[in-house]
């Protein structure tokens, strides 16, 4: 691939130089191991200064709060700092100094633990995510299963959380949650499975690096395995419409009934972080991770990313800002009913397009041929599929009927006294 | 515009539709007999001509001598409203036939006035206080609740000079 | 130096702890615990087979733990469905109450 | 989720403090994993005993009772009361003043069904957004409202025989400003909820009510126009004279919670109309007439029956020619729509149970008086 | 295998995985016997990890820790009854004899053995597995995905109850 990008280290478009040009200087002072232990270092110090920390404080806390906020007609926070900038400072602050009270029935150490064990996994998942052509922190060859082993534990977490808060309502959503959790898992493993089928690896920056070379997105080349994705990814982060396990109309906050303070501050805080995580995961698959069609020689890579990172989180605070909330059979049936077959009529459709493409010597042109196949593939297979589960587009009248004069009982169906 | 019955216009449907279940009536109202008050009511309910399907309102009124339950019976269909009563003698043990069997939506009303009046409706499925808790002494909206046994003072209890105890207030009733 | 028997002796140790487990526990699920701690350790000895050895024993050794983790979780739905169905007849998971042939 | 969770039945209290319960308000729900099996009420907590202590203050004194009853709509329930004691003591009120009730009576409907709709939305999960963009609309007219009486929640505005106080000169501008805006945000709510897949899915044929267990069950208002029933007091009994006002009567089609919530936002269409043509023809004169402090009125009672914006809210007044009413009745419409709660709730998860109760509007002050 | 950090991580685990054992073995509630059970088995996918089998290590969290963990959780919230009772039975003495018996015979026997190894060779990459799965191992794995159906099939009729088989309608219209 050609790159303008430079080895100087002051070349802000490719920040693994600015760590490699450290670490050398350690290793000509220091003993062998030591930047072994220091590379960790400097790459999570990077990784949370330059995208964590300030997406989770000013992109989830912030932002979401001000965006909904303008999509709710309201202002959103405005007082602290310029622009409220500083609100999600002042929150956490106010959390750190609120009693975290626990129930005296409750099971004391596990309720403890439950948000250390929730905050853990989300730390290990940027390990994984390319931010840049070399900026990726753990280059595991199995990075993508890597990422749904790790983003499967925070579910037990939950569980432990609404468990030993020993309250029904924390019960009701750990139950919600983990029910959920397994049955989006089967989906969402089986798109990540098409992924892997089509780009022929599981390493993150080896997918990001298939996109760049097919100069194609994988979005474009599987549509269905992103709509399944988002929707099956969005159930799992219990985001809106599916938040059924903290469904604050039902079970007052679900699993997170009985926390507060700080412990309920840490939950809160890497919900955004496991969403972060999603959208990160979900760009770098999907969107082309740092990859632009050539717009990543001129602008740093990273900051590419995280552009798709925030704009896939924003579709997230899109949703929840729009959307009421489903019912929990109604949740699974759609995972079970819908989501399960379509995802493996993907993986059986994109296994023929990859094998022909194996056969063929079409040459790299063949993915813009399978763009034009898959799109309306996709499309049809929804289609056909919901036509086959009974459900039909019925014109669901949007208004009532109107009557001049009281009295009297008008039948349910009568197609006369329409209202429209 | 809704025709509001007189008291003896609903006199003289009741009369027809089950005879001899009519008390009394006045310009507004109509006393049904205790003992037929509930048939009467379902054939009131049921007739084409009444039709009140509706019960608009059931509440009690305590009148010293007797308590009273008030219907207030409705037709949407024919659009008119009636008001037929019920009275019940016994002041320590009231009770009136219940209507939950012919208006659903009176259980809550039954609930409500017995938990207000101390009224038992005789065949209602679930007769509990709904608004006051168990065991609250006495039933606030008789007239002589303050001085009920074990009823309670106006203001707080150890407010200070209200030892002795007001006499309840007494209006004559006409 | 890591060799062989040091994998080998935390196989041994923790296939010893879950059999005491599986023999010892009263409650079903326990037992069940056990028997997933045994499974583990007979993983965890393959794959280290698996890794100091060479030729088609090694993938052999990978091979044998995808399948053993297969049957585990095949084993595992279909005895937590048992415990579950059990519990709903007897209101007990207890195996020492399991007498279904005295009542 | 029932069909993995086959746990013993346990009760479950949604309330008296759980977001969805609109106040104080509880119910015990027996609940078989996420089905509900059994639901019972206990009401009460707000209860502040007012039909007793209205019989020791005088007509007037008690106005501001009722605004304390169903607080989210003060201005209907003074009108209510106000129309039984003037039925009850024979009391005519000038065009003027009645023009002026209808126009509050319709200003507070539709701020009620703000709030209704709103909250309906919020219970079946649409974030906070609903809510606030029929709050925006409410704001406005409660400002009209303090502009008006001077307050904005407990209104305390009519009085026997007409209002308290004539309208404020810029009154019929402001009213008017409002209509529009109000237009746009029923039409934006309409647009985000009412062809809303999510939102059909939650609320069509959840916690459906017949047609006869409406009319059997004493229900009014939306609910039972949400069944299909053509019924509206506005129209059926006019009050206020409301006979010259040309508005239609939005009635459901099967009475499933969507049906209650479409009928809401069409009334409040309706209710604009009301408000208009009622501002085109407002009527000079008194906005009241002369009506004793100490009013006594001959021995008797009276009923008297408006279309609040949660249905038949009835005042029943006995008078011994006190100067304090003998007894006096409230008609809650809340607390008797609320008698087929079971009849909605059991069979449905508890998801379905929420929708079920925010559909029926419930305002608990009025609920326990 | 001779790495000063390889040698930290393999006593760290060693530790780490047969303490969460033995927790297993002696926390009196069940579901604290969970917990200590998802440590033993992320701390056998450390040794997978130590052992250069990174895509068997991640297998055993998504399988182990993801679904069997999950489920034992299920089955626990589903027996109420269970969830504070972890005891043994009387055959904890004779478990515990046959348990230190084995692990000495299994002992002498690893000590004593020479064994051939040569743990020179890179691990396996994922796509070797895959291949060996799908050539050399053909038939199992078929094999596998039969059991599985059967087992999945049997857990469902298992746990179905009464009330379902008799109402054998969809409830929920997707």
């Amino acid at each position: 691939m050609p790159t303008l990008v430079t080895d100087h280290w002051y070349d802000f478009r490719d920040l693994s130089n600015l760590s490699r040009v450290i670490l050398e200087g350690i290793d000509k002072v220091a003993p062998y191991e030591l930047a072994y232990i220091v590379a960790p270092i400097i790459g999570f110090v990077a990784a949370f200064v330059i995208f964590v920390l300030p997406s989770q404080l000013f992109v989830g806390v912030y932002g979401e709060r001000r965006i909904i906020g303008r999509m709710q007609a309201r202002k959103g926070p405005n007082r602290v700092g310029p622009f409220g900038l500083l609100q999600p400072v002042a929150d956490a602050l106010k959390l750190l100094q609120k009693e975290a009270l626990t129930p005296t029935a409750a099971d004391k150490t596990l309720m403890w633990a439950a948000p250390v064990f929730f905050v853990a996994p989300a730390v290990l998942l940027f390990a994984v995510i390319p931010f840049g052509p070399r900026m990726v922190f753990a280059d595991v060859p199995a990075g993508l299963i890597f990422f749904i082993a790790v983003s499967g534990l925070p579910v037990l977490a939950a569980f432990i959380a609404g468990w030993s808060s020993n309250n029904k309502y924390s019960l009701f959503g750990a139950m919600r949650i983990v029910a959920m959790s397994i049955s989006y898992e089967v989906p969402l493993v089986l798109v990540l499975l098409c992924v892997v089928v089509f780009t022929n690896t599981m390493s993150l920056p080896g997918i990001v690096e298939f996109q760049v070379d097919s100069n194609l997105w994988l979005i474009f080349m599987q549509p269905l395995a992103f709509v399944v994705y988002f929707i099956a990814v969005s159930a799992e982060l219990n985001r809106t419409p599916t938040d059924i396990a903290e469904a604050e109309s039902e079970i007052v906050a679900g699993y997170l009934t009985e926390y507060s303070g700080m412990k309920w501050g840490l939950f809160y805080g890497m919900d955004i972080g496991y969403a972060l995580a999603a959208a990160a995961f979900a760009s770098t698959i999907f969107l082309g991770g740092w990859s632009m069609w050539g717009l990543e020689q001129w602008v740093p890579p990273w900051l590419l990313f995280i552009a798709k990172t925030h704009l896939f989180y924003f579709v997230f605070i899109w949703t929840r800002g729009t959307l009421p909330r489903l019912r929990i059979d109604q949740l699974m049936g759609f995972a079970w009913k819908f989501l399960l077959p379509l995802a493996v009529f993907n993986l059986f459709l994109v296994s023929l397009e990859r094998l022909w493409w194996n056969e063929s010597d079409l040459g790299g042109g063949i993915v813009f041929i399978i763009m034009a196949i898959n799109i309306p593939a996709s499309a049809i297979a929804v289609y056909l599929w919901a036509r086959f589960l009974g459900y039909k587009p019925e014109r669901i009248p949007t208004r009532p009927r109107l009557v001049r004069e009281a009295g009297g009982y008008v039948p349910v169906e009568d197609p006369a006294a329409g209202g429209q | 515009m809704t025709r509001w019955w007189t008291g003896e216009e609903l006199a003289e449907a009741a009369e027809r539709l089950v005879p001899g279940s009519v008390a009394r009536s006045t310009a507004t109202a109509c006393i049904l007999e205790a003992e037929h008050a509930h048939e009467a009511l379902r054939a009131l309910r049921d007739d084409p001509e009444t039709n009140f399907a509706h019960l608009s309102n059931l509440c009690g009124v305590d009148q010293w001598d007797r308590f009273e339950v008030v219907y207030h019976l409705q037709s949407l269909e024919r659009n008119q409203v009636a008001c037929a009563k019920v009275e019940a003698f016994d002041r320590e043990e009231p009770s009136v036939a219940s209507v939950v069997d012919i208006w659903h939506g009176a259980w809550i009303q039954e609930s409500e006035t017995y938990d207000l009046f101390g009224i038992r409706f005789e065949g209602h499925p679930n007769l509990q206080r709904i608004l006051l808790w168990d065991g609250y002494p006495g039933h606030p909206l008789r007239k002589d609740f303050l001085a009920m046994p074990g009823g309670l003072q106006p203001g707080l209890n150890e407010f200070a000079g209200t030892a002795a105890k007001p006499e309840p207030p007494v209006r004559p009733v006409t | 130096m890591l060799t062989l028997e040091h994998f080998l002796t935390v196989g041994v140790l923790l296939f010893c702890l879950g059999l005491v487990i599986a023999l010892s526990k009263r409650n079903a699920i326990g037992v069940l615990m056990g028997i997933e701690l045994m499974l583990n350790s007979v993983n965890l000895t393959l794959i280290a087979f698996s890794r100091f050895s060479t030729g088609p024993a090694e993938i052999a050794g990978h091979a044998f733990v995808a399948f053993v983790i297969t049957v585990a979780a095949a084993e595992a739905a279909v005895a937590l469905a048992l415990a579950v169905a059990v519990y709903r007849s007897r209101q007990t998971v207890e195996v020492d109450q399991l007498d279904l042939l005295r009542s | 989720m029932s069909e993995i969770v086959q746990s013993e039945p346990f009760v479950m209290n949604i309330g008296p403090q759980h977001p969805s319960t609109h106040g104080v308000f509880r119910v015990k729900a027996t609940v078989d994993g996420e089905r509900v099996v059994d639901a019972e009420m206990v009401l009460g907590y707000l209860h502040r005993s007012m039909e007793k202590l209205a019989e020791e203050r005088t007509y007037t004194q008690n106005i501001p009772f009722t605004d304390r009853t169903d607080y989210l709509s003060s201005m209907s329930n003074n009108l209510g009361y106000c129309l039984a004691v003037e039925k009850l003591a024979g009391i005519e009120v000038p065009p003027r003043g009645q023009a002026i009730r209808v126009i509050m009576a319709e200003l507070q409907r539709l701020a009620s069904h703000c709030m209704g709709a709103g909250a309906f939305a919020n219970d079946t999960g649409a974030w906070q957004t609903p809510i606030m963009w029929f709050m925006r609309e409410r704001e406005k007219i409660l400002d009209i409202f303090e502009m008006t009486s001077g307050a904005r929640l407990t209104c305390n505005y009519m009085r026997i025989g007409g209002v308290a106080f004539d309208l404020p000169d810029d009154f019929e501008e402001h009213v008017r400003a409002l209509i529009g805006p109000l237009r746009e945000t029923i039409a934006d709510g309409e647009g985000l909820l009412s062809g809303n897949e999510i939102f059909l899915a939650r609320a069509r044929n959840v916690a459906v009510i017949p047609q006869e267990l409406a009319v059997n069950a004493s229900l009014s208002g939306p609910m039972l126009r949400g069944s299909g029933v053509a019924w509206d007091i506005r129209k059926a009994d006019p009050y206020c004279g409301y006979e010259q006002y040309d508005f239609d009567i939005p009635i459901g089609y099967q009475g499933d919670a969507y049906d209650r919530f479409i009928v809401r936002l069409e009334e409040m269409r309706q209710s604009l109309r009301i408000v208009e043509q009622a501002l085109e023809a407002l009527p000079g004169g008194p906005h009241s007439t002369e009506v004793p402090l100490a009013l006594r009125p001959p021995a008797g009672e009276a009923y008297a029956r408006i279309e609040s914006p949660r249905g038949e809210l009835g005042y029943y007044l006995v008078s011994d020619e006190g100067p304090s009413p003998y007894r006096f009745h409230i008609r809650p419409p809340s607390l008797i729509n609320l008698s087929v709660l079971k009849e909605m709730t059991v069979g449905g998860s508890i998801a379905d149970a929420i929708v079920a109760l925010g559909s029926i509007d419930i305002v608990v002050g009025e609920i326990d008086r | 295998m001779d790495n000063a950090g390889v040698q930290i991580a393999f006593w760290v685990l060693s530790i780490l995985t047969l303490v969460a054992a033995g927790g297993v073995m002696v926390s009196r509630n069940l579901l604290h016997a969970v917990l200590f059970l998802i440590v033993a088995f992320i701390g056998v996918a450390g040794f997978f990890v130590l052992l250069s089998a990174e895509f068997i290590a991640m297998a055993q969290i998504v399988i182990y820790v993801g679904a069997i963990a999950v489920l034992i959780l299920f089955a626990i919230v589903l027996t109420p009854q269970s969830i504070r009772d972890n005891s043994e039975t009387a055959m904890v003495g004779p478990a515990i004899l046959l348990g230190v018996a084995l692990t000495a015979v299994f002992l002498f026997v690893i000590h004593d053995t020479t064994w051939a190894t040569d743990a020179t060779d890179p691990g396996l990459s994922a796509s070797d597995l895959g291949r060996a799965l799908l050539s050399t191992w053909v038939l199992p794995f078929e094999i596998a995905s039969v059991l599985l159906t059967a087992a999945l099939v049997g857990a469902i009729m298992l746990v179905r109850s009464e009330t379902e088989e008799s109402e054998d309608v969809p409830d929920a219209d997707a």
